[in-house]
């Protein structure tokens, strides 16, 4: 760590004032902004189509730290590698950007402490568990919770437990679709760009949570890519009094630590491909 | 046209994330609802002037006139037990309908109702 | 050029079932989606915040040549490296891909050859002079223009000269702002998510344009990363019959080569941080 | 309410890609505008009974009107000649003002109007 962030004096090192100028110059970001960002820590799981784009503008914007995790991905570290020597493609990034690649799967027994210590997770994963695992997690540890998804031309985001009264995923959608009735990537087919706008406004949403630009109401925006207008933001409830998630007397750690996910989402998905959808 | 507008009621219908492949492919419909309907959400019998039970056409009876009318395969992909499946969000113009009243909100001319199903790839 | 593509009984490689499978088995997309981008070429000006991520998606679908233009960035050609080889984080580039980097500064005696021979042009650059000159260029040489531009938190995309009657940049904006009107993203700031999402929606516009996708509709897409909803889609006018460009009796290629187009936008731009916004 | 109706029409107006900067960086305003205005766009008379000519509130007096009392500085960055400087785009509801009627468009109560400046950046 370099002994010059957070001196009260320089709360940059000066090469930070050239690097991040063309930001730290909007209006409602300046120093602190960079400041925040330069302090904060962000868990991306998933490094996919949402997470690739999601990882490189976050370093790009001098995100202190983010953990990328993956464990169909081995290779992680290989993109850990390129994320930091990124320069051309996504400007300059820090050399002080601190990369954490964990391959373990997350699961249950060990989100909590996997994620303990990051200030915001970015949900980029492909499955229904693992979402309302990060989910819980999130209202657990007390961390807001960047969700995107897409599939086919199709795209969605939304922001979960964040500002006041704003609902976690399990507020939203109280019970699991079966698996029969959910389809992934490989099956139904996605559009390379489709994942990289939704990623890349994944990363957008982070920054604004970090940098204090988020306004905390709680929206989706749903994305089609053949549509006209593509982009629709959505108004969504608060919080539920009765989530056993964020609720009122909710369990928190306990809900994690006890909740078999893929049984909650209703086992194991069915081979898609052999039931004829 | 001033005679009309108490006996039906004409709105939007979107459908989006993949529903839309149950709905013969395509995204946005407009359909026309009796103002009032049997408070059993029957969607074939016609609403005559007899003496049944009526409501003002509300999500419920769109739920069910969706899945009786418009629906090409597979109702349990978007119908289940009078509602929509898990997995659906409905919007009422742009607005979670949790906030609006969820199946009890009464249709108005003009109104645009999306069903979405959830995204999980990544 | 690999002889298989384009054979009639193979019209792509076999490995390519498998490497854009995902986008293939899309409704409305397909073989003949594939196909299409397989052929098609397209021009990138600007290798900046809005060029890198369009290339990125660009060659990722499987665009089957790229040029990438800017005389600004002589680097361009690791860019032409790092694409090819960026597998981790848009998926298996095709090693069929063609790559022009071009260092040539485009200007009014050169865009019609330099740009000759693409179908389809990508205006991925800053300033006000180019951006007319390859609205004229895109309608002399008879292709759609893929315009995007960004700066603070703002973006802008537009597909200009496309569809039936679809308008061109001139005709929207027949005068151009006072050079003293227009800042930079040096000057102005800008949020590099930003460029990110606006770049990664004109490579997605050009796909639906070259897979038949595209609806033709002349629409604008505005986006602020503040607002709610952050998304606008604005309808345009058709093309103006009296457009010195596109309109009836326009001087086409003439035009282009007796514009001075710095002239024409009021001559260079002051030093904004002179003149005191 | 009723009598309201007819001298006064309430509208949205926004601004982007910078021209907020110029209107106290606010990008949404609601405005009450007159129904009836002077023929040639004095926003600054009030419009008395007298027998001045008039005219339906329009996108010019609109123009007019946001030079004349939003504006806080450097007014040659939003109006010219009586119009929106070169390099901004007018929507009238989302569609282009050239597609109704630009200047002469009458404004009706609700309408949203937008002003934007084109971007150059990259
Ligand atoms: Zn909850
Ligand atoms: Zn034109």
């Amino acid at each position: 760590m370099d002994s010059v962030i957070g001196g009260p004096e320089y709360p940059l090192p000066l090469e930070d004032y050239k690097r991040y100028g063309r930001q730290m110059i909007l209006d409602g970001f300046g120093l602190q902004g960079q400041v925040n960002l330069s302090r904060a820590s962000v868990a991306v799981v998933g490094a996919g189509g949402l997470g690739c784009p999601a990882l490189q503008y976050l370093g790009a914007a001098g995100v202190g730290r983010i953990g990328i995790f993956d464990h169909d991905r081995v290779e992680i570290s290989n993109l850990q590698r390129q994320i930091l020597h990124n320069e051309e493609t996504v400007g300059i990034v820090n050399s002080r950007l601190v990369i954490d690649a964990v391959t373990s799967a997350i699961s249950a027994s060990n989100a909590l402490t996997l994620l303990a210590g990051y200030d915001l997770i970015l949900d980029c994963t492909d499955n229904v568990p693992t979402r309302y695992l990060l989910s819980d997690t999130a209202v657990a540890l007390k961390t807001p919770l960047v969700s995107g998804a897409a599939q086919k031309f199709d795209g969605q985001l939304c922001v979960y437990h964040y500002g006041e009264n704003g609902p976690c995923y399990r507020c939203i959608f109280p019970v699991p679709p079966k698996p029969s009735n959910v389809g992934s990537c490989e099956e139904l087919g996605i559009l390379g760009a489709v994942t990289g706008i939704i990623g890349n406004m994944q990363a957008l949403e982070a920054i604004k949570i970090l940098t204090g630009l988020h306004d905390g109401k709680p929206v989706m925006h749903i994305y089609n890519a053949l549509s006209t207008p593509p982009f629709r933001t959505i108004k969504l409830r608060s919080k539920r009094e009765g989530c056993p998630a964020c609720g009122t007397g909710a369990l928190e750690k306990a809900l994690v630590r006890d909740t078999d996910y893929v049984q909650f989402c209703g086992g194991l998905r069915p081979d898609w491909e052999h039931t004829g959808l | 046209m001033a005679s009309a507008e108490a006996s039906s009621v004409t709105i939007k219908v979107e459908f989006s994330g993949g529903l839309e492949l149950l709905f013969s492919n395509q995204r946005s419909h407009t359909l026309t609802l009796p103002a009032a309907v049997p408070t059993d959400n029957a969607t074939t019998v016609p609403v005559s002037s007899t003496t049944e039970a009526t409501k003002p056409a509300d999500i419920t009876y769109l739920i069910h006139y969706l899945r009786d009318h418009l629906l090409k395969e597979r109702a349990e992909l978007f119908e289940e037990n009078g509602t929509v499946r898990p997995g659906i969000l409905v919007l009422i113009n742009d607005t979670d309908w949790e906030l609006e009243g969820e199946g009890d909100y009464v249709v108005k001319e003009g109104d645009e109702v999306v069903f979405i199903s959830t995204l999980h790839g990544g």
